[in-house]
C-alpha cells in the first residue's frame, strides 16, 4: 500500500541510518520505488554532499541531523581540508581532526609520550580555562601547551569539553539539507544546542601541565581503510593528518609529531591487532576507532590494560559512555543518546510526521540510534513508529527492506 | 545404522577371537545366499526383473549373461550398493533385503568391483589393515585415549601378522610397502582379492575378475580360488569367458534380461538352445 | 620433494625440531624489525606476544582443517560458521547476568568459562552434525558451496535482530545483533589460574616483570602467556589429530578419501566415520573460534566473513594438506609472513621513508607517472595500500603454491595410518614371532601354488 | 624375464604394401615416469597387427604415445612417410589415424548420431558418405541414431565408438582391447566386424587381452612386455611358439 | 486414470519422496498465509507485485551472470570462485568506457577512467542512462563483454592451462587465489567507495488493485538484453557444431580429444562465451541497480552459485531458472520472515533443493 504514491497504510516519515557506502544504493532503490512523498530524516553518517550526485536525485524530501560546531571553526576546518586535499571533508571528518589535535595538545602539555600523563591533561586543554584556539590557531595553541599555558581548545566539531564519561558536554546539533546533485556539500538550516548537566566538562584532570619542547609527539591514527567503512574511514584519516602537516610545517617550540596510520579493517579482531602494534610501538595516544563495534572491543583489550589513551571520533554508540576505563577512553563525537532525542524533536516539529518507520544500518550505530530515535519520538512526541527495519551492508538491492519500511504496521 | 552399532558392540569380543584363529567359514547352512524375486529399474529400463536363485555352501558358481543383462546390478543389489524396487534378499538365513553396504559386508558377504578400485595413495599393508572388521581402534576414543591405546596396538600388531600371511599366500609379500598406486593391473587385482578376504568374509562375489588379466595370471588367481574354496569359502563369479566358467564352476546361473534364464551344470549351460541363442552365439 | 624431505630429516628433532627452528628465525625476524621500529623492550614483548596469538590460532585452525581435508577429504569451506557458533555459544554460557545500565545489552547465563567453552565446541560439533548429516552425500564440490552457505547463515542469523535478545531461564541473553556481544566474563587467564588456585602467585609472577617491564607490566605477561597456552593447545591438536591419524579410525578416514565405496564395501558405516570426523573438526575449529576471541573483548558477526576461511584454507596449503607439521608449519607461516606481515613491512618503510605524502587514489599516483615519468606517488600509493595489496598477495601465493608445490611447503608427507610401524620389515618380525602359536592353524600360505613372476 | 628380445624390424614379414605407420626406439611414459623403451613397431598399408602382453606391460601407452597422448621422451613416429612425433591427437587424426580407447569410449549424453558427428569434428561439414558406410557397416547404428549412447549396451557402445573412428575413413585403425568385457557372441562380432574393416583396405593395430583369437586372425603380433618389445612374428607363429605361450598365453 | 490409481500413484510418490512432499507441504503453507494476508487486506497487492517485479529483476541478473559459471564448471569440470570478481572486472571496464563516452569534455579524463573513484564525478551528473546516454551504454556494454572475454582467456592461459589436468578441487583452490588477487587489485585502482552510476532512470507505474509496481527503463533494458542473449547462447548451442563439442568435452574430456575435437580450442570458446556473457552481466548489474563498488561480484557469486547448482550444472535452462527462483526467494521471504534472513532464505532453499535433487533442478540437460 504504502510504496508509491505514499497514500494507503505507509508511514508519513522515514528514518534512515546509515554510511554513503550502502545509502547510496538503498536511496536509489527507494527513489525507483517511491514517489518520494515520505519526509526523510537522516542522522550524521549519511551527510555527505556527494550523496544527491550519487543517488542521482535531488534528495529534496531528505533532512538531517549531525553533531555541529557551534562557531566558525566548521568553516575554518574546511577550509583547511579544502586546502589540503581540494576536496569537501566528509562525515565525521572534523571530529576527527579534533581528536588528534586534542592528543597532540595533551601530549604537548603532558612533556612526554605516556598514557597516563596524556589523560590527565586531556580535560585541562580540552575544557575551559584558559585561552582560547580553534583549528586556524592550531600550531599556536601547541605551542603554548608545550610551554605549560593552559589552553582550551574550540573544535571544528564542538566546543571539545569532556564531561565525566570522556564524551562531548554539550553539542550542538545542525539541522541540514542536500543541495542538489551538483553539489558536493549540504546546506545547514539551523543549529541547535544541547548542553549536558555541565556544559563546561568536569571530569578529573591535572592542574598543570609540564610542557616540554623539542621532542617528538607520537600519536596513533586507527581507522578502517578497508572493510566496510573504507570510504568513510579514508577522508577520516585524511583529516586525522592535518594537525600533524600543521605542527611538522611550523615545528612550534621545536615540537614534531609522529604519526602511525593502522587500518581496523572495519573489524574488531583486525582492528585490536592493529591497536596492539600501536601499543607495541609506543604510542601514548589513539585517534580511533571508528565504529562502536571495533572501538568497544579495542578500548577493553588495548587501549585500556596498556594505558593508553583512546579517543573515538565517531563511535556515537551509547555502549562506550557505560565501559569500565579507568578515563582512558573520550570521544569528540557525541553520544547517539542526545542525536536520538534531536531525530525524533526534528521529525515530529519540522517535519510534522507523526508516523515513522526506521531503517536503519544492522550494526550498533544503527539500532541503538533507531532505539533511541523510537523511544523518545513514541513517549515523547506521541509519535507512532511502524517498523524498526535493519539492512545489512553490501546488497545489491534494498528494495524489500524499504517495502518493509513502507508498509502499513503489522496489526 | 543403529542397528549395526549395537550388533557391533555385542559380538566385539567374538569377532575379536575370530581374528586371532584363522578363520574358517561357517558350513552350517546349505544355502548361504538365496535371492527372491529380485527387481531393480532405472527410469523405463528394467535392469533386474524378478531374478530368483541360490547359492550353495563352499561352492564355485559362475553367473554369466549377455551384455546389460544385470549381473553388476544384481550384485549391486545383493550387496546394498543399490536398494531393490522388490524382492528380498536372504544371507545365512537372514534378510538383509536394504541393508546398507557396510552392515552387509560385516555379515560376511562381501563383494570386488569390476574395475579394481585401490585406495591409491595408501600403501598395500595400508589397504590391508583396513579389511578387518571391528577393529578395537577404528573407535576414535579407543585410539585416542592413553592407555587404552595399548589395546588398539596390541590388536594392530596381531592383524599385521595375520595381513603378512595373507600377502605371502597371494605371493604379492614383496610389494607391500608399495603404494598401491603404483601396482600393475594384476597386481591390484591379486590385492583387492586379499582385502576382501581379510575381513573375514563367508562367501565372495567377484564381479569380472578376470577382465583385462594376463592369462598366465588368470590362472594363478583361479588356483588361488581353489585353495580357498577348498578351505570353505563361497565364490559367486560373473565372467565372459566361457572357457573358464565351464572349466573351474560347479555350477552356472544364466541372466538374461535381468531374469534367471537357466541354471545348472556347465555341461548342462553349454548344450542349452536357450543360451546359445541369447549369449554364446555360434561360438560353441 | 626430497629436498625438503631430506630437510626435515636433518632438522635434529625431525618434525618437532623443523617446527621449532621455524618459529625461531620468525621471531628473530620480527625481534629485528621492532629493533628497525626502535621499539621499547615493552614493545618487543607485545609483538612477540601478539605474533604467538596469530601463530597459534592459525596452526589450530589449519589442524581442524587437516583432519577435514587431509585426513577425510571433506572440503569444508564454512570454517567460520563454526568459529562463530563455538564463540557465540560460550558466550550466551558464560557471560554474567544482565545488569541495566553496563556497556553489555545483554547478559548470559553466567556459568563458569570452562562450561561455556565446552558448551561452545559442542554446538559447533552439533551444526557440523547438522550440515553432515544431509551435505556428506554430494561431491566434494557441493560440499564445499553448502558449507560456505551455511556459514553466512550462521553469520546472518547472528546479525538478525530476532536474536539480538530472549529470555532464556528467566535472564535477559542474546547474541546482540549487528552491534555484536561484549564479552564481558571473567579474563580468561584470570579464570584459569583461579581454577587452579595460582591466581595470586600469577600476580606475583606480573609484579616480578617489573624489573624488564618497569610500567604496567600486566598487559604484555598477560599476552605472552596466553600465547604460551595457546602454543600449548597446538601441541595438544596436534597431539590429538596424530593419535587419531595413526589409528584404525585414521585409516578408515583415509580410505574414504580415496574411495568411499571400497571402504563402505569392506564393512566399514563410512557416514558415520565421516560425521564423527566432521563433527570433531567442527568442535576443533569452534575451540580455536573461542580462542581467537574469548580476550577480545567483543564479537561482532561480520567478524565471520567467508574470508577468514579462506586465511585458514592458504595457512592449510603452504604448509601441505595432509600433514599434521604442515599444517602447524602453514599456520605459522602464514600468520607471521602474510597475515601481520605487511603491517609491520610498512612500518618498516614508513620508519626509513618518514613523513611523505601518499596519494589518496590511484589516480593521483599514477598521473605523475605518465606526465613526468615520476614514480614515486605510485610507490607510497602503493606502499600506503599495502593492506589490499596483502590480500593480492595471499591470492597469488595460494595461485603460486597450486602450480608449483601442490603438496605444500614440506613436499609430500607420507603419514602411515596405522598405530604401529607398517613396514615389511616389523610385519615380517611379528609374523615370525606369532607364527610359534599357531602352528596349527592351516596357514594359507603353507598352500604352495607355483612362483609365478610378479607383473611389474 | 629373458632377453631374447628379437629385434622387431628385421624379422618384418613383408606381408603387406607400403609402410604405413614405422615406431623407432620410442621411450614415452606419463609425467617423469617412462613406461616404453625403445619400442619399435611397423604397419603397412592394410595389415591386421595385434600387440599382446601381460597387465601393464605398456600396450595402452604405445596406442596412445603413436596418438600424441603421452610424454614424449625419445624416438620417433612416423606415419605415411611424415614425423607425427608430437604432433596433437587432431592433426593425427587429420592426417588418417583413428583412435579407440579402451574404456569409456563414447559421449554417453550426446546421441548416437551426434556421437558419429563428432568423429567428424575437424571436417566443415559431416561426410555423408561416411555416415552412410558406418551406417551400412552397422545397422544397429543408424536403428539407434536418436538414442542417448550411454543407454546402449556395452557391445553396441563398442561399435558406436568405431563407428565414430571410421567417420574420417582412416587408413590405419588403433583399437584398445575391443572386445574386454563383451559376451561371448559380442565377442565373435566384434571380430568379424573388424575382419570387415580390415578387408575394406583400412589397417589396423590392436591391443587384445583375448590374445589367441587375436592372434588367430591378425596377420602379424608383436609381444610387448615391461615397456619393451619381446617377439614379433606372424600372428600363427607366435600362437605356436612354446615359449610365448608358456609366458604370455597362459599356456 | 481411475481414481484408484491416482491415489496409488500418489502414495507411491509420498512414500518415495517424502522430502519433496514435505517441501510441496511447506509452500502450500507459505502460499495460503500469503493468501489470508492479501485476502484481509493486511498484505497489499502492490507490495507483492512490487516485490515479484524486484525479483526477477534480481533473478535475471543472477541467471545471466550464472550462465558463463556454469559452462565453465561444467566443461572445465571446477567450480570456479573468481567468477564474481570476473563480473566486477566487467563492470569496470565497461563503465569505465561509458563514463569517458558520456563525460568527455564536462570532467578531468583520469576521474571517469576510474569511474569517478573518490567521489571524483557522479554518473548521475553526467546523466547516464539508456535514455540520457544510449550510446554510451551500448559502448559500455560491448566493451564490458570484450573486456571479460580478453581477462578470462589471460586468466585461463597463465593460470588454469597449466594445472588443466589437476582435480577440480585443485582448480577450485587455485580459482580463489585470482578472486582475491583480482579482487583487491580492482580496490588498490578504483578505490573502494561504491558510487552510483546513472541518473534515475524514467520509469512508469502499473497499477494493480491497491496501488501500483513501479517499473524503469533500466528494468527494462536487463529483460531485453539477458532475454536476448540467453536465447542466443541457446541457438548457439543446440545449432552449431561448437554447441556439440562443448556438450562432448562436458561429458568426456579425455574422449573429446582423442576423437579430435581441438579441445583447448573449445575451452577458449567457452572462455569466450562464457567471459563475454559475464562481463556483460557485470555490466547489466550495475546499470540496473545503479552502484558500482570493488565487491559487488564477490556479493553477488553465492547466489550465482546457489542458482547455477540448483538449476544443474551445466544447464543454462538451469542457471536462468535457478536464478530466478534464488532472486524470488530473496525478495519475497520478506512477506513471511525477517528482511535480515533474505540472504540466508536463498541458501536454505539451494540446500533443500540440493537434498531434495541432487543434481539440480534441469539435471542431465548439459549446456542447454
Ligand atoms: N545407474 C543406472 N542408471 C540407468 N541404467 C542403468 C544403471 N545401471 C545399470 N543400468 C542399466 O541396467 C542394465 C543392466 O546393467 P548391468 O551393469 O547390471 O549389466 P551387466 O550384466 O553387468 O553387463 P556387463 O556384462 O556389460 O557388465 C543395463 O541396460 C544398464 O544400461
Ligand atoms: N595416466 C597414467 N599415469 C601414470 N602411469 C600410468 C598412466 N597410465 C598407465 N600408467 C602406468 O603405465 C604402465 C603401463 O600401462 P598400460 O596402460 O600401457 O598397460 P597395458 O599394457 O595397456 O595393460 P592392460 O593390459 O592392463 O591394459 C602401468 O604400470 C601403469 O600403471
Ligand atoms: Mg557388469
Ligand atoms: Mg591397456
Amino acid at each position: 500500500i504504502g510504496s508509491p504514491g505514499g497514500g494507503g497504510g505507509g508511514p508519513e516519515g522515514l528514518v534512515v541510518i546509515g554510511y554513503p557506502e550502502s545509502g547510496i544504493q538503498l536511496f536509489r532503490d527507494y527513489y525507483s520505488q517511491s514517489d518520494g512523498s515520505e519526509s526523510i530524516l537522516v542522522p550524521d553518517g549519511l551527510r555527505d554532499g556527494a550523496m544527491p550526485g550519487q543517488v542521482g536525485n535531488d534528495m529534496a524530501n531528505v533532512t538531517g541531523t549531525a553533531p555541529a560546531a557551534g562557531g566558525p571553526n566548521q568553516e575554518a576546518f574546511n577550509q583547511l581540508f579544502q586546502d589540503e586535499y581540494n576536496a569537501a571533508p566528509g562525515v565525521f571528518t572534523s571530529q576527527s581532526y579534533d581528536s588528534v589535535a586534542l592528543l597532540i595538545l595533551a601530549n604537548a602539555a603532558a612533556g612526554e609520550n605516556s598514557g597516563p600523563a596524556l589523560k590527565e591533561q586531556m580535560r585541562r586543554i580540552a575544557n575551559p580555562g584558559g585561552d582560547e584556539y580553534g583549528p586556524e590557531k592550531f600550531v599556536e595553541a601547541v605551542e603554548a601547551a608545550a610551554n605549560g599555558d593552559d589552553i582550551n581548545y574550540q573544535g571544528a566539531s564542538s566546543a571539545t569539553n569532556f564531561n565525566e564519561k570522556g564524551d562531548p558536554a554539550s553539542a550542538a546539533y545542525a539541522i541540514w539539507e542536500f543541495e542538489g546533485t551538483d553539489s558536493d556539500s549540504t546546506a545547514t538550516q539551523e543549529v541547535q544546542n544541547f548542553e549536558g548537566e555541565n556544559p563546561e566538562g568536569s571530569g578529573p584532570s591535572a592542574d598543570s601541565g609540564p610542557g616540554g619542547s623539542d621532542r617528538e609527539i607520537s600519536v596513533g591514527i586507527l581507522l578502517p581503510e578497508t572493510g566496510d567503512l573504507a570510504s568513510v574511514g579514508a577522508p577520516m584519516i585524511q583529516a586525522a593528518q592535518i594537525p600533524v602537516k600543521q605542527v611538522n610545517n611550523a615545528n612550534p617550540a621545536g615540537l614534531t609529531v609522529n604519526a602511525q596510520i593502522e587500518d581496523t579493517q572495519t573489524s574488531p579482531s583486525a582492528g585490536t591487532s592493529a591497536a596492539q602494534a600501536l601499543v607495541s610501538a609506543g604510542v601514548p595516544g589513539v585517534c580511533g576507532s571508528a565504529s562502536s563495534g571495533v572501538n568497544v572491543p579495542v578500548s577493553q583489550q588495548a587501549f585500556i590494560p596498556n594505558e593508553v589513551v583512546g579517543c573515538s571520533p565517531s563511535s556515537t554508540a551509547l555502549s562506550v559512555s557505560n565501559l569500565e576505563d579507568n578515563d582512558f577512553i573520550f570521544r569528540t563525537a557525541p553520544s547517539d543518546f542526545l542525536q536520538g532525542r534531536v531525530m525524533a524533536q526534528v521529525m515530529s516539529e519540522r517535519l510534522e510526521a507523526s508516523t515513522v518507520s526506521t531503517l536503519f544500518v544492522n550494526n550498533d550505530y544503527g539500532q541503538q540510534l533507531s532505539n533511541r530515535f523510537a523511544n523518545v519520538f513514541e513517549e515523547q512526541f506521541d509519535g507512532e513508529v511502524y517498523h524498526q527495519t535493519a539492512f545489512n551492508i553490501g546488497e545489491s538491492s534494498y528494495s524489500s527492506v524499504i517495502e518493509t519500511a513502507l508498509s502499513a504496521p503489522d496489526n | 545404522m543403529s542397528e549395526t552399532e549395537s550388533g557391533s558392540e555385542t559380538n566385539e569380543f567374538e569377532s575379536e577371537a575370530k581374528i586371532d584363529a584363522t578363520s574358517t567359514p561357517d558350513v552350517s547352512v546349505e544355502y548361504p545366499l538365496q535371492v527372491d524375486g529380485l527387481r531393480k529399474t532405472f527410469g523405463g529400463i528394467t535392469a533386474v526383473d524378478d531374478a530368483t536363485f541360490q547359492i550353495e555352501n563352499g561352492t564355485l558358481t559362475g553367473l554369466i549373461g549377455p551384455n546389460g543383462a544385470g549381473k553388476s546390478t544384481t550384485f549391486n543389489l545383493i550387496t546394498g550398493m543399490l536398494k531393490p524396487d522388490k524382492g528380498t534378499v536372504t544371507f545365512n538365513g537372514e534378510d538383509i533385503t536394504g541393508m546398507e553396504p557396510h552392515a552387509i559386508a560385516n555379515k560376511g558377504l562381501v563383494r570386488t568391483f569390476q574395475i579394481a578400485r585401490e585406495l591409491e595413495d595408501m600403501t598395500v599393508l595400508e589397504n590391508m589393515m583396513l579389511a578387518p572388521k571391528n577393529q578395537r581402534g577404528e573407535k576414535l576414543w579407543r585410539s585416542v585415549t592413553p592407555g587404552v591405546r595399548n589395546d588398539v596396538i596390541e590388536q594392530e600388531e596381531e592383524l599385521l601378522e595375520r595381513v603378512w600371511e595373507v600377502l605371502e599366500f597371494f605371493e604379492i609379500d614383496h610389494i607391500a610397502e608399495e603404494y598401491a598406486g603404483n601396482l600393475s593391473g594384476g597386481q591390484r587385482k591379486l590385492l583387492e582379492m586379499a582385502r576382501a578376504l581379510l575381513t573375514d568374509p563367508d562367501m565372495l562375489l567377484l564381479d569380472e575378475p578376470f577382465a583385462g588379466v594376463n592369462p598366465s595370471l588368470e590362472k594363478r588367481l583361479l588356483t588361488h580360488i581353489h585353495e580357498l574354496r577348498e578351505q570353505g569359502y563361497t565364490f559367486l563369479l560373473v565372467e565372459h569367458d566361457m572357457d573358464l566358467i565351464m572349466e573351474n564352476c560347479e555350477h552356472v546361473i544364466v541372466l538374461h534380461q535381468g531374469r534367471v534364464l537357466t541354471e545348472g551344470t556347465p555341461a548342462d549351460i553349454k548344450s542349452n538352445e536357450e543360451v546359445i541363442e541369447a549369449y554364446l552365439g555360434g561360438n560353441v | 620433494m626430497s629436498v625438503r624431505d631430506d630437510l626435515a630429516a636433518r632438522m635434529p628433532g625431525g618434525d618437532t625440531g623443523l617446527i621449532v627452528a621455524v618459529l625461531l628465525v620468525t621471531y628473530a625476524a620480527y625481534v629485528l624489525v621492532g629493533v628497525g621500529l626502535g621499539y621499547s623492550l615493552r614493545g618487543q614483548l607485545n609483538t612477540i606476544a601478539v605474533l604467538t596469538f596469530y601463530i597459534g590460532v592459525f596452526a589450530m585452525l589449519a589442524l581442524a582443517l587437516n583432519l577435514h581435508w587431509g585426513y577425510t577429504g571433506l572440503f569444508n569451506i564454512g570454517i567460520v560458521g563454526f568459529m562463530a557458533v563455538g564463540v557465540y555459544v560460550m558466550a550466551l554460557f558464560s557471560k554474567p547476568a544482565y545488569t541495566p545500565g553496563g556497556a553489555a545489552q545483554v547478559g548470559g547465563l553466567g556459568l563458569p568459562l570452562i562450561i561455556g567453552i565446552i558448551a561452545g565446541m559442542v554446538a559447533a560439533a552439533l551444526l557440523g552434525l547438522v550440515v553432515a548429516l544431509p551435505a556428506l552425500r554430494l561431491r566434494a564440490d557441493y560440499l564445499a558451496i553448502v558449507t560456505i552457505a551455511m556459514s553466512e547463515i550462521v553469520r546472518f542469523s547472528f546479525l538478525s535482530g530476532d536474536l539480538q535478545q530472549f529470555q532464556l531461564l528467566g535472564n535477559r541473553v542474546g547474541f546482540g545483533g549487528g552491534s555484536g556481544l561484549i564479552l564481558d566474563f571473567t579474563d580468561p587467564l584470570q579464570a584459569l589460574f583461579q581454577s587452579v588456585g595460582l591466581w595470586g602467585a600469577y600476580l606475583g609472577f606480573v609484579d616480578a616483570f617489573t624489573v624488564i617491564v618497569p610500567t604496567n607490566p600486566k598487559p604484555v605477561v598477560d599476552g605472552l602467556v596466553y600465547g604460551l597456552i595457546l602454543l600449548l593447545f597446538v601441541g595438544a591438536y596436534f597431539w590429538l589429530l596424530k593419535r587419531t591419524g595413526e589409528s584404525p579410525f585414521g585409516r578408515v578416514l583415509k580410505a574414504i578419501r580415496e574411495d568411499e565405496d571400497v571402504a563402505n564395501s569392506l564393512g566399514k558405516d563410512t557416514n558415520q566415520f565421516k560425521i564423527k570426523s566432521f563433527m570433531l573438526g567442527c568442535a576443533l575449529m569452534g575451540l580455536a573460534g573461542i580462542f581467537w576471541l574469548m580476550t577480545q573483548g567483543a564479537v561482532t558477526p561480520n567478524f565471520f566473513r567467508p574470508r577468514v576461511t579462506f586465511f585458514v584454507w592458504i595457512a592449510l596449503i603452504i604448509g601441505g594438506a595432509g600433514s599434521n607439521t604442515g599444517s602447524v608449519l602453514g599456520g605459522a607461516v602464514f600468520a607471521a609472513v602474510l597475515y601481520q606481515g605487511p603491517r609491520y613491512f610498512k612500518n618498516l618503510i614508513d620508519t626509513v621513508l618518514p613523513s611523505t605524502d601518499a596519494p589518496s587514489g590511484f589516480g593521483q599516483a599514477v598521473g605523475p607517472l605518465i606526465s613526468n615519468i615520476d614514480p614515486a606517488p605510485l610507490f607510497f600509493y602503493t606502499v600506503d595500500s599495502i593492506r589490499q595489496l596483502q590480500l593480492v598477495i595471499m591470492g597469488l601465493v595460494l595461485i603460486w603454491l597450486m602450480h608449483n608445490r601442490p603438496e605444500g611447503m614440506l613436499g609430500y608427507r607420507k603419514e602411515t595410518a596405522s598405530g604401529i610401524p607398517l613396514t615389511a620389515a616389523h610385519a615380517r618380525k611379528t609374523a615370525t614371532d606369532g607364527g610359534e602359536h599357531t602352528d596349527e592353524s592351516p596357514s594359507p600360505s603353507n598352500v604352495a601354488s607355483e612362483g609365478g613372476e610378479s607383473n611389474e | 624375464m629373458s632377453s631374447d628380445t628379437t629385434a622387431a624390424t628385421d624379422s618384418t614379414p613383408d606381408v603387406a604394401g607400403e609402410e604405413l605407420l614405422r615406431v623407432r626406439n620410442l621411450d614415452a611414459g606419463y609425467g617423469d615416469l617412462q613406461i616404453l623403451t625403445d619400442v619399435d613397431m611397423d604397419v603397412h598399408d592394410g595389415e591386421y597387427v595385434t600387440i599382446v602382453g601381460p597387465n601393464g606391460a605398456g600396450k595402452s601407452t604405445l596406442m596412445k604415445s603413436v596418438f600424441g597422448l603421452t610424454s614424449h621422451m625419445g624416438g620417433t613416429v612416423t606415419f605415411e612417410t611424415e614425423d607425427i612425433t608430437g604432433l596433437r591427437p587432431e592433426e593425427i587424426i587429420h592426417k588418417g589415424v583413428g583412435y579407440v580407447p579402451q574404456n569409456d569410449n563414447v559421449f554417453a549424453a550426446l546421441t548416437v548420431q551426434e556421437n558419429l558427428e563428432m568423429g567428424a569434428y575437424i571436417l566443415d561439414e559431416v561426410p555423408q558418405d561416411a555416415l552412410d558406410m558406418v551406417f551400412e557397416r552397422f545397422p544397429i547404428l543408424e536403428e539407434r541414431k536418436g538414442q542417448k549412447a550411454g543407454t546402449m549396451s556395452g557391445g553396441q557402445q563398442q561399435m558406436l565408438a568405431m563407428g565414430r573412428a571410421l567417420m574420417l575413413e582412416p587408413s590405419l585403425l588403433l583399437l584398445d582391447e575391443p572386445s574386454a568385457g563383451l559376451a561371448p557372441d559380442l565377442v565373435d562380432e566384434m571380430f568379424d566386424k573388424i575382419d570387415e574393416i580390415n578387408e575394406a583396405g583400412t589397417a589396423i593395430l590392436m591391443v587384445e587381452q583375448n590374445a589367441k583369437e587375436a592372434l588367430r586372425r591378425c596377420d602379424r603380433g608383436y609381444v610387448l612386455a615391461n615397456g619393451e618389445n619381446r617377439y614379433t612374428d606372424s600372428g600363427r607363429a607366435l600362437l605356436n611358439d612354446e615359449q610365448v605361450r608358456q609366458d604370455f598365453l597362459g599356456g | 486414470m481411475g481414481i484408484a490409481e491416482t491415489y496409488s500413484r500418489g502414495r507411491r510418490f509420498a512414500v518415495d519422496r517424502p522430502g519433496a512432499l514435505i517441501l510441496a507441504f511447506v509452500g502450500v503453507l507459505l502460499l495460503g498465509d500469503l493468501l489470508v494476508g492479501l485476502a484481509t487486506g493486511q498484505t497489499a497487492l502492490s507490495d507483492v507485485g512490487s516485490l515479484v517485479w524486484d525479483g526477477l529483476m534480481r533473478g535475471l541478473v543472477i541467471g545471466l551472470a550464472g550462465i558463463g559459471l556454469s559452462m565453465t564448471y561444467s566443461i572445465l569440470n571446477f567450480a570456479n570462485f573468481a567468477h564474481g570478481d570476473f563480473i566486477t572486472a566487467g563492470a569496470f571496464s565497461g563503465w569505465a568506457t561509458t563514463y569517458v563516452l558520456a563525460g568527455l569534455g564536462r570532467a578531468d579524463i583520469g576521474a571517469l577512467v576510474l569511474v569517478g573513484a573518490g567521489g571524483s564525478v557522479f554518473g548521475g551528473t553526467l546523466g547516464i542512462g539508456i535514455t540520457g546516454t544510449p550510446l554510451a551504454v551500448i559502448a559500455g556494454l560491448l566493451v564490458a563483454g570484450a573486456f571479460t572475454i580478453v581477462l578470462s582467456l589471460a586468466v585461463d592461459r597463465a593460470i588454469f592451462r597449466p594445472i588443466r589436468d589437476e582435480d577440480g578441487i585443485t582448480l577450485l583452490i587455485t580459482s580463489i587465489g585470482v578472486a582475491f588477487a583480482l579482487r583487491y587489485m580492482m580496490q588498490f585502482v578504483f578505490g573502494s567507495n561504491v558510487r552510483g552510476t546513472t541518473a534515475q532512470p524514467p520509469s512508469f507505474a502499473v497499477y494493480l488493485l491497491d496501488g501500483a509496481v513501479r517499473i524503469n527503463m533500466h528494468d527494462l533494458t536487463l529483460v531485453v538484453v539477458a532475454g536476448g542473449l540467453m536465447l542466443g547462447v541457446h541457438l548457439l548451442l543446440q545449432r552449431t557444431k561448437l554447441g556439440k563439442a562443448m556438450r562432448a568435452m562436458a561429458d568426456n574430456e579425455d574422449l573429446a580429444r582423442v576423437t579430435g575435437i581441438p579441445t583447448e580450442r573449445v575451452v577458449r570458446s567457452v572462455w569466450v562465451i562464457g567471459g563475454g556473457l559475464t562481463g556483460v552481466a557485470g555490466y547489466m548489474f550495475v546499470l540496473w541497480k545503479g552502484t558500482l563498488g570493488f565487491n559487488d561480484g564477490w556479493l553477488l557469486l553465492l547466489l550465482i552459485f546457489a542458482a547455477v547448482i540448483l538449476g544443474g550444472i551445466g544447464s543454462i535452462y538451469g542457471a536462468i531458472a535457478g536464478g530466478l527462483v534464488i532472486g524470488l526467494t530473496a525478495s519475497l521471504s520478506v512477506l513471511w520472515i525477517p528482511s535480515a534472513f533474505a540472504r540466508a532464505a536463498a541458501f536454505v532453499v539451494m540446500i533443500v533443493i540440493l537434498l531434495v535433487k541432487p543434481s539440480g533442478l534441469f539435471s542431465g540437460r548439459s549446456t542447454a
